[in-house]
């Protein structure tokens, strides 16, 4: 056994510093999930404690994919911070579209053109359906379940010709403008988007006799990663994470941005908190997100895309502004300082992934293996969001 | 096919399988990985159950198969990989000394038997018989409900118990975390 | 009573999904075999910036030279090379002129401003596509409507220098080849 | 020689060296597994012999047969339990190595 | 010569080997065509179409692929085992395929325990799964080896429970004297006994270590369990061997309770390899329509529903084989 080229093999920082729990007995297995791991979704990387099939610990490894956004918002100007919005969640890039078109706005006191608000409301609805799709294929990839994330795809392909339509772009939108969108939605747009809504209706109940009342599936899924609210305040999980737990906390609904307070629409929750709540919370918010794009269509008014008195260049006065709207994972906030000049004095950005994603060491502890890829999946995690 | 041609393939069959036995008896006891000694030891029992076949005895061929390799050997690939004793088994630092100290009397304690019986058996030998008819599965089972059935029984019995104790150690394994 | 009604539901559950698995698998397919069928939708598909000419010239842009794109690009992939005519320009201006600082121009809704006290010719514009995030600041910053997203959806390239171009060399090339096939 | 030897004897020879290389292997295996390997070298051993001594004499074929039925039931019986207590001893010494298995030490 | 030592039941055991060595090369082609165009199917795709005309040429590209691909073994790993693991895994199913009625005739070695030799070979796939991921020195791999014995002990019992209530119903081992006793549709096992076949059919889906019994490679979880670390024919290898077990326990399905060869019209052969690919076609079904359950799931499946089940019904069985006696 070449026993010294083994010891070159003994991990780096994170492996050798989670060292075994002192206060734990026999041996234990240290395993590195990821950063290139089928279920870690890119580059998260959990290094967890096994003691054979149980999870006695986990910790996230962060930083594979930072891009420093935050920074960058200081050395460019307002306008030019836009199009990395697109890029921080890049599976709802409209939500962080809005959330600092939407500061800036605040900070700057545009008014929004009534059409605009309502185009944002109707792409960003679609894209959340877009990013929840996703996120259930390939939650059931993870639980072994190769052929729905096929049936994810195909609708989200359409949803992206649609988005194509105004955007541009099909995954990293650059959208919202201060003030407005930078592109009017057209008849055709209005006409695919009705058919779009009609054909996922039909598709629903395929996806819920596939996948949602498959007893292999439920069996994975009820009973696992119980999460209670308590544990959420804790860490500051927002979003389905929240409401699967029993919390209908919805910043459409208790902080209403743009037109969300003359929409209808239900806030669904869970009961228990487990992975099937998540999961069901999430199928709902796709009929939520339905029904409001269905009404923001019958409303839609006439007039601008874009607000007609911008300022030439968008240099706000000191000051400092904080702006939130409801992602597909999350309540993502945008914080902006600023000292008056071209560019933010700094800009933070409260992704809803990088905290839900810290309920998972607790809630990974004492778990099988594949209930812990289960529960990760369910906490529907961008890593690029989580890093920024 | 010619009964002496049948009777040459035998031997070299039993060649076959007696070779398999020792190499596979020797891996079993001489390698320092455990895993590498249960190949042995599955070796040896491919040998054996090569040699029931050859005394026609088919049934107890595969069941030798299906029970020895198909579920005790992996167990013991279990208690090995939960044990985590894949190498230097035989004690790499000290293995002079073993070998020095207890070869000798194990080789003693081995041969002894052998010699003893293997002189009682050469000397008792009767006259080759005739392959007999291949037992049938029916004969079998009549024997074991049958003459049997105390020794059946008992079998089921202990088989139970072991099983019973098995869940017992290990819920026990498991309260004590 | 109750479990075994369960576990027949749950079985029944069970064979739903091979029931829509077969439905589906007796559908046609929806995928597009790209070198043979091409997808429809590229109208609305967004390739690079180009060059937009004047209505009554092909060969020149309707550039003014402001530098407004340059300026507002996050990604800093755009540059522009012109020189003066007319009268002369003293360095210190000529400076300030190439950084774009002084020519703010007001946004005028794609119309023409009022002819510049000093005339630009626009040498090159040179687009580093590289670094492009097609985010469409430049296109709709543009006072004059001087650029447009190209439709150009099968751009492929093997190296970086690929990607690194002089629109205005399109923009003539482009106006050649209509004009050779408009004479044709 | 060797083809003119009695079958019966060849396969007590074979029968004779397993249950050889199984007591060595005990006496020379250190680890509680590495000893059930043995052990199990040993049973084939007699297994070996019980068949081949139903077979190739007048005595009753089945008898013989089933003994080694028995015989195998007993060795799956016997890795059950064995596989238990390893692990029970695993969990409570840390080792499996039958020499540093010992509480008296007051 | 030939014909004379094909004739023995030597030269006969000898000729079904080369033979069933050769069907093993072909199936695995023809069943990773298969799956990959039902997989595209079911997904709304075309699956593979670019090789060769509807792309039929496809699975001697992956072949090849993994024929020309570096063998690596990893560091660390014991080398002898690691190799080792595959061979294992291939090896006992063409023995496997030595009792299977094919058809009237064309049996590879007529045998009166072959149903015995059949369970006791495959059993030994375990082994493989095992020592391949003992061996390629990979956590992974380790986490996979030990679901792999969880597995194993779950599902051989009931597998066998339900085998032994048709060998009790027959009075034999011998698939060629089960098939014989069912004779038109109606005498077949799967109505006479229905229960067993589910037995069956679930055990020997988790016997293949097929979805949604997936777990030793499991990759979702495990990347790829036990053979994370085979590259090139070693994988190939272990993969031919799955798909070969499809084959052999689609065939003992067929065999026990489809009433192997039996059918009208064509010939018996015909008959028997078109409801072993029905069955096979069923359990790619399963793969891309089912997630993966947990392995304690599995083992709950196994032990409190499948072995009293297949314990009641092999009493029941036994009762009703002394009643109508």
């Amino acid at each position: 056994m070449p026993h010294d080229a083994m010891s070159k093999l003994v991990g780096d920082y994170y492996t050798t510093h989670f060292t075994p729990d002192p206060t734990s007995e026999g041996d234990t297995l240290i395993l590195n999930l990821g950063p290139q791991h089928p279920s870690t979704h890119g580059v998260l990387r959990v290094v967890v404690e096994m003691d054979g099939e149980y999870i006695r610990r986990s910790e996230p490894v962060l930083g594979y994919i930072h891009r420093m956004h935050e920074k960058m918002g200081e050395v460019k100007t307002y306008l030019q911070y836009l199009p990395n919005m697109g890029r921080v969640d890049y599976l709802h890039a409209l939500a962080w579209n809005w959330a600092y078109v939407g500061a800036v706005e605040k900070l700057m006191g545009i008014k929004v053109p009534p059409r605009a608000e309502y185009i944002r409301t109707i792409t960003c609805e679609l894209n959340r359906i877009s990013s929840h799709l996703l996120w259930w294929g390939a939650y059931i990839l993870d639980l072994g379940g190769i052929t729905p994330i096929f049936y994810a795809f195909a609708d989200r392909e359409r949803i992206m010709d649609i988005l194509q339509r105004v955007t541009g772009a099909r995954l990293t939108y650059c959208y919202y403008r201060f003030g407005g969108v930078s592109a009017d939605i057209d008849d055709d747009f209005i006409k695919e988007t009705r058919e779009f809504l009609q054909h996922f209706k039909t598709r629903l109940p395929i996806y819920h006799g596939l996948v949602t009342g498959n007893v292999i599936l439920r069996g994975r899924c009820e009973d696992i990663g119980v999460l209670p609210v308590e544990m959420c305040r804790r860490y500051g999980a927002t979003g389905p994470v929240l409401r699967g737990s029993g919390v209908a906390y919805d910043t459409r609904r208790f902080e209403p941005y743009s037109v969300y307070d003359q929409l209808e629409f239900d806030v669904p929750v869970g009961k228990n908190g487990d992975a099937m709540d998540r999961y069901d919370v999430r199928m709902a918010e796709m009929v939520q997100s339905v029904r409001i794009i269905e009404q923001a269509l019958d409303a839609l008014p006439a007039g601008p895309h874009v607000s007609p008195d911008l300022p030439e260049r968008f240099i706000p006065e000191k000051g400092e502004v904080y702006f939130a709207v409801e992602g597909a994972r999350g309540k993502i906030g945008v914080y902006i300082l600023s000292d008056g000049t071209a560019k933010p004095y700094r800009l933070k950005l409260r992704s809803p992934s990088f905290s839900n994603l810290h309920v998972f060491a607790e809630l990974a502890q004492g778990t099988l293996l594949a209930d812990a890829i289960s529960i990760m999946g369910s906490l529907d995690l961008v890593i690029p969001e989580i890093d920024r | 096919m010619g009964e002496a041609l049948q009777q040459q393939l035998a031997y070299v069959g039993y060649g076959l399988y007696l070779l398999l036995i020792i190499a596979g008896g020797l891996a079993a006891v001489m390698s320092t990985s455990l895993v590498r000694a249960l190949m042995g030891l599955i070796l040896t029992l491919f040998g054996v159950a090569g040699m029931f076949l050859l005394m026609n005895a088919p049934f107890l061929a595969f069941m030798q198969i299906l029970i020895y390799v198909g579920a005790v050997s992996v167990l013991i690939f279990f208690a090995i990989m939960l044990t985590k004793t894949p190498e230097g088994e035989a004690g790499a630092e000290n293995m002079l000394e073993w070998i020095g100290m207890r070869a000798g009397l194990a080789v003693l304690a081995a041969l002894t038997p052998a010699i003893i019986m293997a002189t009682l058996i050469v000397k008792k030998a009767p006259a080759a018989l005739a392959l007999k008819p291949e037992v049938t599965l029916a004969q079998l089972g009549e024997f074991l409900t049958g003459p049997f059935v105390l020794a059946f029984e008992l079998i089921s019995v202990v088989l139970l118990a072991a099983m019973a104790g098995a869940v017992v150690l290990g819920f026990e394994r498991r309260k004590g975390k | 009573m109750k479990t075994i009604g369960q576990t027949i539901k749950s079985l029944w559950s069970l064979i739903v999904g091979l029931k829509i698995t077969t439905v589906e698998f007796c559908k046609p397919q929806i995928t597009v075999h790209f070198p043979r069928k091409e997808v429809t939708n590229l109208g609305s598909y967004r390739g690079h910036i180009d060059l937009v000419p004047l209505a009554n010239d092909p060969q020149t842009p309707r550039c003014i030279m402001c530098g407004y794109c340059a300026d507002t690009c996050p990604s800093g992939c755009i540059s522009l090379k012109f020189h003066m005519v007319g009268e002369e320009v003293n360095p210190e201006q000529r400076r300030r002129l190439l950084l774009g600082l002084d020519v703010a121009v007001p946004r005028s809704g794609g119309k023409t401003p009022p002819p510049d006290k000093i005339e630009r010719v626009l040498d090159g514009f040179h687009l580093n596509y590289n670094y492009c995030s097609l985010c469409g600041l430049c296109v709709q910053g543009c006072p004059v409507g001087s650029l447009a997203f190209s439709r150009d959806s099968y751009l492929v390239g093997r190296a970086r220098q690929d990607f690194e171009f002089d629109l205005l060399a399109r923009l003539k090339s482009r106006a050649g080849t209509n004009s050779g096939k408009a004479a044709a | 020689m060797i083809p003119a030897m009695n079958p019966l004897v060849l396969f007590h020879l074979a029968a004779l060296l397993l249950l050889a290389l199984g007591l060595y292997g005990i006496t020379i295996r250190k680890t509680l597994v590495g000893m059930l390997i043995s052990v199990e070298l040993m049973l084939n051993g007699a297994g070996l012999a019980l068949v081949a001594s139903a077979r190739l004499t007048p005595a009753s074929d089945a008898l013989g047969q089933v003994g080694t039925l028995l015989v195998m039931g007993l060795a799956a019986a016997e890795a059950t339990l064995v596989l238990a207590i390893i692990l029970v001893v695993f969990k409570r010494f840390g080792t499996s190595d039958s020499a540093k298995i010992s509480t008296l030490r007051g | 010569m030939i014909i004379e030592l094909l004739a023995t039941p030597l030269g006969h055991t000898v000729a079904a080997l080369v033979a069933i060595l050769a069907f093993l090369g072909l199936n695995g082609l023809v069943m990773v065509y298969m799956e990959r165009k039902v997989c595209g199917f079911i997904q709304l795709r075309p699956g593979p179409f670019e090789v060769g005309p509807r792309g039929l040429l496809q699975p001697v590209a992956d072949a090849l692929k993994l024929v020309g691909k570096q063998l690596v073994t990893p560091l660390g790993a014991d080398a002898l085992l690691f190799w080792l693991a595959p061979f294992i895994s291939f090896a006992p199913v063409a023995i496997c395929f030595l009792p299977i009625p094919f058809g009237p005739i064309a049996t590879g070695m007529e045998m009166n325990l072959g149903l015995l030799l059949i369970l006791a070979f495959s059993g030994l796939n375990a082994l493989s799964l095992v020592l391949a991921g003992w061996g390629s020195n990979n956590k992974y791999g380790l986490l996979g080896a030990a679901r792999a014995v969880a597995q194993s002990v779950a599902y051989e019992v009931p597998l066998l429970l339900s085998v032994l209530a048709i060998a009790f119903q027959a009075g034999s081992l011998n698939l060629s004297t089960i098939v014989e006793g069912q004779k038109g549709i109606l005498s077949w096992n799967l109505f006479v006994q229905p229960l067993a076949f589910v037995i069956y059919f679930i055990s020997a889906t988790a016997e293949t270590n097929r979805a949604p019994f997936d777990l030793p490679e499991a990759e979702s979880e495990l990347t790829a369990g036990f053979h994370t670390e085979y590259s090139g024919m070693g994988f190939g290898i272990f993969f031919l061997a799955e798909y070969s077990y499809m084959i052999v326990v689609c065939a003992v399905a067929t065999a026990l309770f489809l009433g192997g060869y039996d059918g009208p019209f064509a010939p018996g052969i015909w008959w028997f390899l078109a409801k072993v690919f029905f069955l096979v076609l069923i359990l790619m079904f399963f793969r891309w329509t089912f997630p993966r359950v947990r392995f304690d799931q599995l083992l709950n499946i196994c032990w409190k529903w499948l072995i009293p089940l297949g314990l009641a019904n092999l009493v029941a069985t036994a009762l009703v084989m002394k009643l109508v006696k």
